[in-house]
């Protein structure tokens, strides 16, 4: 790392002196150094029971069911018990090996999905063709009020008539037999692939909605969801005690095969006590370890940790324009403070988000370069650098854009020589966002533009995207972190017509790449692969936004656990996962 | 004309009580009583703890709200004025307040102490203040550069004195006077009691004294009026209480004052035995079948005493 | 007594009112709502969905037509469904309050047990060694942040010699009803209650040894003393009365330092209780939550002052309640 | 006359510099017992010390390049260069520490005097006039105190639209000034029985005026007493609500921030530097303005006097 | 007049103030005895409550001190330790205090407050025993529904009841002496004629001694049989109660007996006495401390040490300007000479 300037780069030297320790720390390449099995490769004993630490402030909040729950939490919860119909490959592409399989129609409209037998709930029933079609019914029904209601499922035919309250029926749902159905979509798109909905949800046990047995509202809040809910995943839900464990057993009826352990303890562990709970093994499996705590973990000597990607990124978001309300778009806005697509590239070449990663992250965020994330193996394009930090190179094109210091006060006017000054809004929460807005700001500064933050503050959380949706005049720049989920389509976030685009970007060149990226043809990888690298491209000329630092996730696993993976392409499955003694 | 003349009043307090918190009665403190103050008199108000005489006193001042009744001071109804249209005679009405140690308020010199009330009815320059302060505080017996003193420096009686001034700053024409020694020691209510007849002569004022000792009312007042429960048993001048009480509860009254002849002890107590079982027997000639006192029936022009027979209002 | 607590009730309704009004108000001056915080995460879902959610749960109404729906069932005993839990707001307080009022009711019965006793030895002993102890204890305690102190806590007692779980209120291993249960229920709550406890007794010390100090020259204690009765004697039967009944006038507020506190050990020590309810309730603008939260604790704090004024009409003769 | 006037005002100065010397005003009293009292004595030259450095300290001390973020230096352990290290953004402990001392202090005192006045003004309000208005004025009071102030007082936090230190004042004062307008209230109820109030209406005093000139300063004592008490909680205030995350705006250093990055164990259990410093100087600052606080206490009741 | 029970002798007590110690009891000497009843006298601050307080040992000894010697049963009570104290209080010395608002325990019952002396003092009475006996107290002191108030509190009684009850307290063992710190101040005149006439008939059921605390001549006209008069920390005149009010000799007690009101009647000035009972810390404490108050008899009429000195059998005074001593208001010449 450099210094912006003489001051800088002494202080460095100094620092780096003393600071040996810390710098011996730093990780240099996640993906070498940290493996993403558990090396353990002893006999693993029968009758194992496994502790695992589930990583959170708050308590989970007990809607175990796929179509309803809201929290994180909560999927770690059901993971244990339940699972999805299709297993998933290193692209988060459905294969044939999970408990279903399936084959599409010619056109990519229709899919057969063909639940093998075998595969059964834990009371005994077998998985039914009807039960995934109810988690469709209850996903469009009309009183249903979670946030699942997704693209994907919008686009299955006849189902926007049912969400109506139109149709009693989803027409593009065809039950053949007990353990088939078809669905039909709409328009045939690449993602369905990795964003299809394949949980099913027990229709006998919970009780069917569509036949007035229950109400939503009972349905969701009834004990067979919150506390005694079933699934059929490798191990039952024996025990809750609400909000801070869980207590499973196995599913001798596990249709892979009998489940490694005898029990599985599933407890709520503070995000600050989750290192120490490792540590004194209270915990065998803590998935997701604060990263800033990195310096306490890598002395853990009874537990070995495990790094992977995350679906998420940071960015720094320029607003270009306003959300029209009449026409349900984006719109630029010409005069946009940031218009000149110079100055926001020179503002992301001025971000030294190398040094962040490190000092702040240990090195366990890595500077992003493109907004296809590397989550997305096949979609990330590796070779393009995106903006690296260059902060000379910033203030040439600042300088290019007619951005410069004419009045001498060591930050740059705009061309008409008026004061350039950007409203920067951030979030609050986490102990590293004040001093990372700072050193943002910094970064700006240090090529000559001057930035404060909105309103003198951090926003909270709702305040924040509040006020970005309604594309508050305060707001010229702004850090925001998205989830990518497991579909590479970035339509949902920087199409014309994505409410989220909170940039509110809007060009010909990006409607139409991204209109190719999930077209038919994109059924075809290489063609699919393709766009989306122009679009990348497109992305980094452009810089609506400029992503900042991609993710790592750190488990940390005791040394103990055999066969334990975060790896995507792995075979492993949960169900192997046991302990050695 | 009479200076001041209470019209049959009364002044009960609410108690309070049940589910609501409603009024479920009244506490009868000042509960139907007349007397008259002439020009230049002192009229004594005895009675035993809780007959109701500050109250009296505090009613006709504007401390209290009246129930019932007047109190016509130069021909005005005092009751009936609105706080407001009362303030004019706030400076012809002061009083003097039982103890020394709380009526004056210890963050204050003595100055501003007795400007108080110049301030509020007279506008005058820091110099003239500070004139008709020296000359009040010279009055009242105190040297002229105890005007920046506090309160805590003098003695009770000092203070007193303090009290006095402050309540002659205005010219009053009567100065209620509540139990204005009792709090102090015998040495020093003797210059205070002599200290306020002096001035009685000089400012030309109307007494109301109010006191549960009848030694120091003896030597007070010209007529008296002695309250029980709220209304007045007996009224008259000196003589005709002190020589010719005719109430039982009178009676009572006087016969618990000290013998200061040791020799007699022994009669004084054999006489209030006595008294007191007249007062026991007598009880209800005077007073009706709710413990109420009858209203005053006159013996003499001057001398009334309440007995049954009157109407009872 | 009975007129009184009813009375007590029948004035606890209006404030309860208010107070949901108040909350209501200022709900709908915060930025954002329930919906709003859920759908961030979920770009994949149409803003028209989103806005039809919002339509059904009526969050665009003005707060007032929202209020109005809501004092309407609440009423009732209907609360509402919590939007981020997915039930109603009964039910799910229905654990979590169990939890906090055990914590809470340990809590300061712990602290009353602390501070009574350091509060009598230091204001019968006042100025010696052990007095100024006690103040300097005191002092330190109120100075200390909660949140420092727990956090210590748990790493000593838990972390470094491993004495007591790390948080939860219980095992999940335990069964219900066995002494196991109550032994490992007990067991979580040492350290949460001891956190809480130790920074709590600031008050109780301070009010009683001031008034034991004073107490201690009044003139009825010097007739006991000329009574010849002993010094404990006196302490035990003539100051020590009169000295608890301030502190028993101030139940009903150490109610409210006991919620405050509860988010922070709560927090701490992954106990699930009304108290991170809350913040994430705040948070999440899960307003049905927080408004049944409020009123909660609003409940309390009023049944809290309404305990006291009865315990001290029962030890002090002169206050008499109809 | 002028020449009278001349010699009364003269004679007049003096004799009030001679009386001003019989009767110490009340800081003096306080300045007395807290010298008598060797603990408060101590307490209050620390305090000073304390104070000075903070508020002088900031003049030396580049306040910008205290705040500015050094990534390359964060969590560094102390040295030479920075006498208690950095903190998670580099920064110099130290400079925080004085910087914040000044800030919480000031945010502290503020606080304290904003509640004393609101309440002040409602306390001697309803002990003045008592009855109807008192029964009102406590029943409003008996309302707010049963609002969970930490939790309205994050709702405010979080609806604020220009957040700054001042509303952060603000939003604390107004969620902390219920118990001194009830101890007002019930020692005014107390001293409205008292005669000289009753002499004050019989002279004719409007309202007001007795209780802003006679009432208020016979409370005075009681007022500072309290305030130097509740002043020493209040400097800890901000610490619990920056720990939850709604502590003073962004930037602005103080105790608080600092001691709160202690809810990150690996700060708590090896950087002690970044916390510990900040939780002592609290704890210090407030076990001297206690000290000083019981002896103000002493000196305005003549009977616990030790001088 | 029986034989001395109570014996002090040479007593000062003196307060911390400042950190500096100041005597408000002067070096006094007293006798109590057997069946008499010894008034003490003297203006607000004259140390009657200071003299009562170390007889019985109630004084905060943290900023207190109390030398002499005060002899009772024997025995030197200011040599007792805490607990040996306590067998004396209450059982052998009764005490009764001015305010009887304040003396009572607010949330105790009358009948346990008179009981717990018993409790202490009589442990083989049964709790029945007591419950009778403190009944009976209560009849003595006049008390009629005895067994309402035996289960009342203190705050539903009248002030002149409560007086009562803490008699009844102070006689609950029959203590040998009783010591009455302005028992009758706070009550009303009627109040007050009651309880003089109750504690002169209990002294003569009793063979006690009692100690009687005031500052009001007409109450020591009614009770006492001996007087003390104090001021400023001394004893300045005492004798037997009939000889000091008909032929007062020091100038204090004359002034006090001229400034009463009662005394003259009429509406004739009173006498004034000038000045105030000095502080402590003010207090000049060589010469006659009363001279500063009576300024127009010459210096030379004081003694440098007065001492009490016996001028009658029996009478004692001390300082010899009582010789020279005329009121103002009475001309130089017509002093009434009474040693003559
Ligand atoms: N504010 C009040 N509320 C209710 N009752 C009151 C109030 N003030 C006085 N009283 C009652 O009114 C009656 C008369 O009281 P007041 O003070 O006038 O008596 P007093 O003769 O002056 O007695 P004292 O000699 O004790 O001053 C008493 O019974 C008293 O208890
Ligand atoms: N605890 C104390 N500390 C300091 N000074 C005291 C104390 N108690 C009494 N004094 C002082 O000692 C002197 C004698 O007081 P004492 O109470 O004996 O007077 P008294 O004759 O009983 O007066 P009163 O008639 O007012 O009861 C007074 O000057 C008083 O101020
Ligand atoms: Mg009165
Ligand atoms: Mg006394």
């Amino acid at each position: 790392a450099c210094g912006g300037g003489d001051d800088e780069a002494k202080k460095t030297d100094k620092d780096q002196d003393k600071g040996k320790g810390k710098d011996e720390l730093f990780v240099e390449d996640v993906e070498a150094q940290f493996p993403q099995t558990t090396s353990n490769d002893g006999e693993v004993i029968k009758d194992g029971e496994l502790t695992v630490g589930l990583i959170s402030d708050s308590p989970f909040e007990g809607t175990l069911n796929k179509v309803f729950y809201e929290g994180k939490p909560d999927a770690d919860v059901m993971k244990w018990f339940d699972e999805n119909l299709f297993d998933r490959d290193g692209d988060y592409m459905i294969t044939n090996t999970g408990a279903a399989e399936y084959e599409l129609s010619e056109d990519n409209k229709t899919i057969t999905i063909k639940i093998r037998d075998g595969v059964n709930w834990h009371d005994g029933e077998p998985v039914k063709s009807t039960d995934l079609l109810y988690s469709y019914e209850l996903l469009g029904h009309p009183e249903y009020t979670g946030t699942r209601y997704t693209f994907m499922i919008e686009n299955v035919e006849g189902m926007e008539e049912y969400h109506n309250g139109e149709a009693e029926t989803i027409s593009g749902i065809e039950i053949i037999n007990d353990k088939e159905l078809t669905i039909t979509y709409k328009e045939p798109a690449p993602s369905l692939l990795q964003g299809i909905w394949d949980t099913a949800t027990p229709r006998h046990y919970v009780g069917d909605v569509t036949k007035g047995e229950l109400t939503m509202d009972e349905l969701v809040s009834s004990e067979k969801i919150r506390t005694s809910p079933i699934g059929f995943g490798p191990y039952k839900v024996s025990k809750i005690v609400p909000g801070e464990s869980v207590l499973y057993d196995r599913n001798d009826d596990y249709w892979r095969g009998e489940p490694a352990l005898k029990n599985v303890v599933l407890k709520v562990v503070s995000v600050a006590s989750a290192i120490d709970a490792l540590k004194r093994g209270d915990i065998d499996v803590a998935p997701e370890l604060p990263t800033d705590q990195y310096e306490r973990m890598v002395d853990i000597e009874n537990a070995e940790l495990l790094a992977t990607l995350q679906n998420s990124y940071t960015y720094i978001g320029f607003k270009l324009g306003k959300w029209d309300e009449e026409t349900k778009q984006n719109v630029l806005d010409p005069d946009a403070k940031l218009a000149d697509k110079r100055v926001r590239q020179a503002m992301w070449h001025a971000l030294n988000n190398e040094a962040i990663a490190q000092k702040f992250y240990y090195g366990l965020r890595t500077p992003a370069t493109t907004l296809v994330i590397p989550f997305f193996d096949t979609f990330h394009d590796a070779s393009n650098e995106g903006r690296s930090y260059d902060p000379e190179k910033a203030k040439e094109l600042l300088d290019e854009a007619g951005y410069v210091d004419v009045d001498g006060d060591g930050f740059r006017e705009d061309p008409d020589g008026n004061e350039f000054v950007l409203n920067f809004a951030s979030m609050s929460g986490g102990d590293i966002a004040e001093p990372l807005a700072q050193a943002y700001i910094q970064n700006w500064e240090d090529v000559g533009l001057k930035v404060q933050l909105t309103n003198g503050r951090l926003h909270e959380f709702n305040s924040f995207y509040d006020m970005l949706e309604k594309d508050d005049p305060n707001i010229d720049i702004y850090q925001g972190a998205w989830g990518t989920g497991t579909d590479p389509d970035p339509e949902g976030l920087y199409g014309r017509t994505a409410k989220f685009n909170y940039t509110r970007y809007t060009s010909e060149e990006n409607d139409k790449l991204l209109e190719e990226g999930n077209s038919p043809a994109a059924f075809d990888e290489d063609f699919r692969r393709d766009v989306y690298n122009k679009w990348q491209e497109l992305m980094v000329e452009d810089v609506p936004v400029a992503p900042t630092l991609y993710r790592y996730a750190i488990h940390g696993v005791n040394k103990r656990v055999a066969n334990y993976t975060i790896d995507a392409t792995s075979d492993l499955k949960l169900y192997e996962v046991g302990v050695t003694e | 004309m009479s200076l001041l003349k209470v019209n049959n009043l009364k002044v009960h307090y609410p108690i309070r009580g049940g589910f609501f918190r409603t009024v479920k009665d009244h506490v009868r403190a000042v509960d139907g009583v007349s007397f008259e103050l002439e020009k230049g008199e002192t009229y004594g108000l005895v009675g035993e703890s809780g007959c109701g005489k500050t109250t009296t006193g505090r009613a006709i001042i504007g401390l209290n709200s009246v129930t019932a009744g007047e109190i016509i001071f130069e021909g005005e109804d005092l009751a009936s004025l609105k706080r407001r249209d009362r303030r004019k005679y706030i400076q012809d009405i002061q009083m003097v307040f039982q103890d020394p140690y709380s009526s004056l308020n210890a963050r204050k010199n003595v100055l501003n102490i007795i400007a108080e009330p110049l301030r509020n009815f007279e506008r005058l320059s820091p110099t003239e203040e500070l004139l008709r302060v020296q000359e009040l505080v010279e009055r009242v017996g105190l040297t002229p550069e105890s005007i920046y003193k506090y309160p805590h420096q003098f003695s009770g009686g000092q203070r007193q004195r303090i009290g006095i001034a402050r309540a002659l700053t205005l010219n009053p024409k009567l100065i209620i006077a509540d139990e204005p020694v009792s709090a102090l020691d015998v040495s020093v209510q003797a210059q205070v009691l002599n200290f306020m007849q002096d001035i009685q002569e000089e400012f030309d004022l109307t007494y109301l004294f109010i006191s549960h000792d009848l030694g120091i009312v003896r030597h007070m007042s010209d007529r008296l009026g002695i309250m029980h429960n709220g209304r007045l048993v007996e009224e008259g001048t000196r003589d005709d209480i002190f020589e010719n009480a005719q109430h039982p509860y009178t009676k009572r009254l006087l016969a618990a004052i000290p013998e200061m002849e040791p020799e007699k002890r022994m009669d004084k107590k054999a006489l209030r035995e006595e008294v007191n079982r007249l007062y026991r027997e007598q009880h209800d000639a005077y007073y009706d079948e709710h413990g109420r006192v009858y209203d005053l029936q006159p013996l003499t022009d001057t001398h009334s005493v309440a007995l049954q027979g009157g109407t009872n209002k | 007594m009975i007129q009184f607590i009813l009375r007590r009730s029948l004035v606890m309704i209006p404030q309860l009112i208010l107070l949901s009004i108040i909350i209501f108000f200022l709900a709908s001056a915060m930025p954002g709502d329930a919906v709003t915080g859920a759908f961030q995460n979920n770009p994949n879902v149409s803003p028209e969905q989103e806005e039809k959610i919002r339509e059904k749960f009526g969050l665009n109404d003005p707060w007032y037509q929202q209020y109005g729906r809501w004092i309407g069932k609440a009423v009732q005993g209907d609360f509402g469904m919590s939007y981020t839990h997915k039930q109603p707001v009964t039910v799910l307080l229905k654990d979590r309050l169990a939890n906090t009022l055990l914590l809470a009711g340990v809590t300061l019965i712990v602290t009353y047990l602390i501070a009574i006793p350091l509060g009598i030895i230091a204001g019968r002993w006042q100025d010696s060694w052990a007095d100024k102890l006690i103040v300097t204890y005191n002092y330190v305690s109120f100075a200390t942040p909660m949140f420092v102190f727990a956090l210590l806590m748990l790493f000593v007692f838990s972390f470094q010699l491993g004495w007591f779980p790390i948080g939860g209120s219980v095992d999940i291993r335990a069964e219900s009803g066995t002494i196991d249960y109550y032994m490992s229920k007990a067991k979580h709550l040492v350290l949460p209650v001891l956190s809480g406890a130790l920074l709590m007794t600031y008050s109780t010390i301070q009010y009683l040894r001031n008034d034991i100090i004073d107490t201690k020259f009044k003139d009825f204690v010097k007739t006991a003393r000329a009574k010849g009765v002993p010094e404990n004697r006196v302490y035990t039967r003539h100051i020590l009365r009169n000295s608890l009944l301030p502190i028993a006038s101030f139940l009903g507020y150490e109610i409210t330092g006991l919620i405050g506190g509860s988010i922070f050990i709560e927090t701490i020590f992954s106990y699930p209780g009304l108290g991170q309810l809350f913040l994430n309730s705040i948070m999440l603008r899960d307003f049905q939550v927080v408004t049944a939260l409020v009123m909660i604790s609003g409940a309390a704090v009023i049944v809290g002052t309404m305990l006291s004024d009865i315990i001290l009409s029962i030890v002090d003769p002169r206050i008499r309640i109809d | 006359m002028k020449e009278l006037e001349q010699q009364l005002l003269e004679e007049k100065r003096e004799l009030m510099a001679r009386e001003k010397k019989n009767n110490p005003s009340f800081l003096k009293v306080v300045w007395r017992e807290i010298k008598s009292d060797k603990v408060a004595f101590v307490s209050f030259i620390l305090l000073t010390v304390i104070l000075m450095t903070a508020y002088v300290s900031p003049l030396f001390i580049d306040e910008a390049s205290v705040k500015r973020v050094d990534v390359f230096n964060a969590y560094n352990s102390p040295s030479t260069d920075n006498w208690l290290g950095t903190d998670d953004g580099g920064r110099d402990v130290f400079g925080q520490l004085m910087l914040g001392a000044r800030n919480s202090f000031t945010i502290g005192i503020a606080v304290t005097l904003l509640a004393a006045i609101y309440g002040l003004t409602v306390g001697l309000i309803a002990g003045y006039y008592g009855g109807i208005v008192d029964n009102i004025i406590m029943r409003i009071i008996d309302f707010l105190m049963v609002l969970p102030s930490l939790m309205f007082i994050i709702v405010f936090v979080v609806i604020v639209p220009d957040y700054s230190v001042a509303s952060f004042i603000f939003i604390m004062s107004v969620f902390s000034w219920f118990g001194k307008a009830r101890l007002i209230r019930s020692k005014g109820l107390a001293e409205r029985e008292l005669d000289y109030i009753n002499a004050s209406k019989t002279l004719g005093t409007p309202d007001w005026k007795i209780m802003l000139f006679e009432m208020f300063p016979n409370l005075s004592s009681l007022v500072i007493v309290n305030m130097t008490l509740t002043l020493a909680g209040n400097i800890g205030l901000e610490t619990g609500l920056t720990f939850l995350g709604f502590g003073l705006p962004t930037g602005t250093p103080s105790l608080g921030t600092l001691i709160a990055l202690a809810k990150n164990p690996d700060v708590i259990s090896t950087k002690w530097w970044v916390w510990l410093p900040a939780a002592l100087l609290i704890l210090v600052m407030m076990l001297c303005i206690n000290y000083v606080g019981q002896a103000v206490k002493r000196a305005s009741d003549a009977r616990q006097r030790l001088a | 007049m029986g034989r001395p029970i109570l014996n002090i002798e040479n007593v000062s007590t003196s307060f911390r103030i400042q950190g500096e110690y100041h005597a408000a009891v002067d070096d006094v000497s007293l006798q109590v005895r057997k069946n008499e009843v010894l008034a003490i006298v003297g203006e607000s601050g004259s140390g009657k409550s200071a003299l009562a307080l170390s007889i019985i040992g109630l004084h905060n000894m943290q900023n207190t001190k109390v030398e002499g010697h005060i002899g009772f049963q024997d025995r030197n009570l200011l040599d007792l330790s805490l607990s040996e104290l306590n067998k004396i209080r209450g059982k052998e010395i009764g005490m009764i205090f001015q305010d009887p608002m304040t003396a009572l325990n607010p949330l105790s019952t009358i009948g346990a407050q008179i009981e717990e002396p018993m409790k202490y003092h009589m442990k083989d009475m049964s709790k029945k025993d007591r419950k009778l006996h403190a009944l009976e107290l209560l009849r003595r002191v006049g008390i009629r529904n005895e067994e309402r108030v035996y289960k009342q509190y203190p705050h539903e009684l009248s002030g002149g009841m409560r007086q009562r009850v803490v008699i009844a307290i102070a006689l609950a063992c029959d203590p040998v002496l009783l010591i009455a710190d302005e028992p009758t101040t706070a009550l009303d005149v009627t109040i007050q004629a009651q309880i003089m006439d109750l504690m002169k008939a209990l002294q003569s059921e009793m063979d006690s001694g009692i100690i009687l605390i005031t500052h009001d001549l007409g109450v020591v006209a009614e009770m006492a049989d001996r007087v003390a008069v104090m001021y400023a920390g001394q004893i300045v005149e005492i004798a037997e109660v009939t000889k000091l009010i008909r032929n007062p000799l020091h100038p204090y007690t004359r002034s006090l007996l001229n400034s009463l009101p009662s005394h003259t009647g009429g509406k004739e000035r009173l006498h004034v006495i000038d000045g105030v009972v000095p502080g402590l810390q003010n207090l000049d404490r060589t010469g006659c401390r009363f001279a500063p108050r009576i300024a127009w008899i010459p210096e030379s009429a004081h003694v440098e040490n007065p001492t009490l000195e016996e001028v009658e059998p029996n009478h004692f005074v001390r300082c010899t300007c009582y010789k020279h001593f005329y009121f103002p208001e009475e001309k130089e010449g017509e002093m009434n000479d009474v040693t003559t």
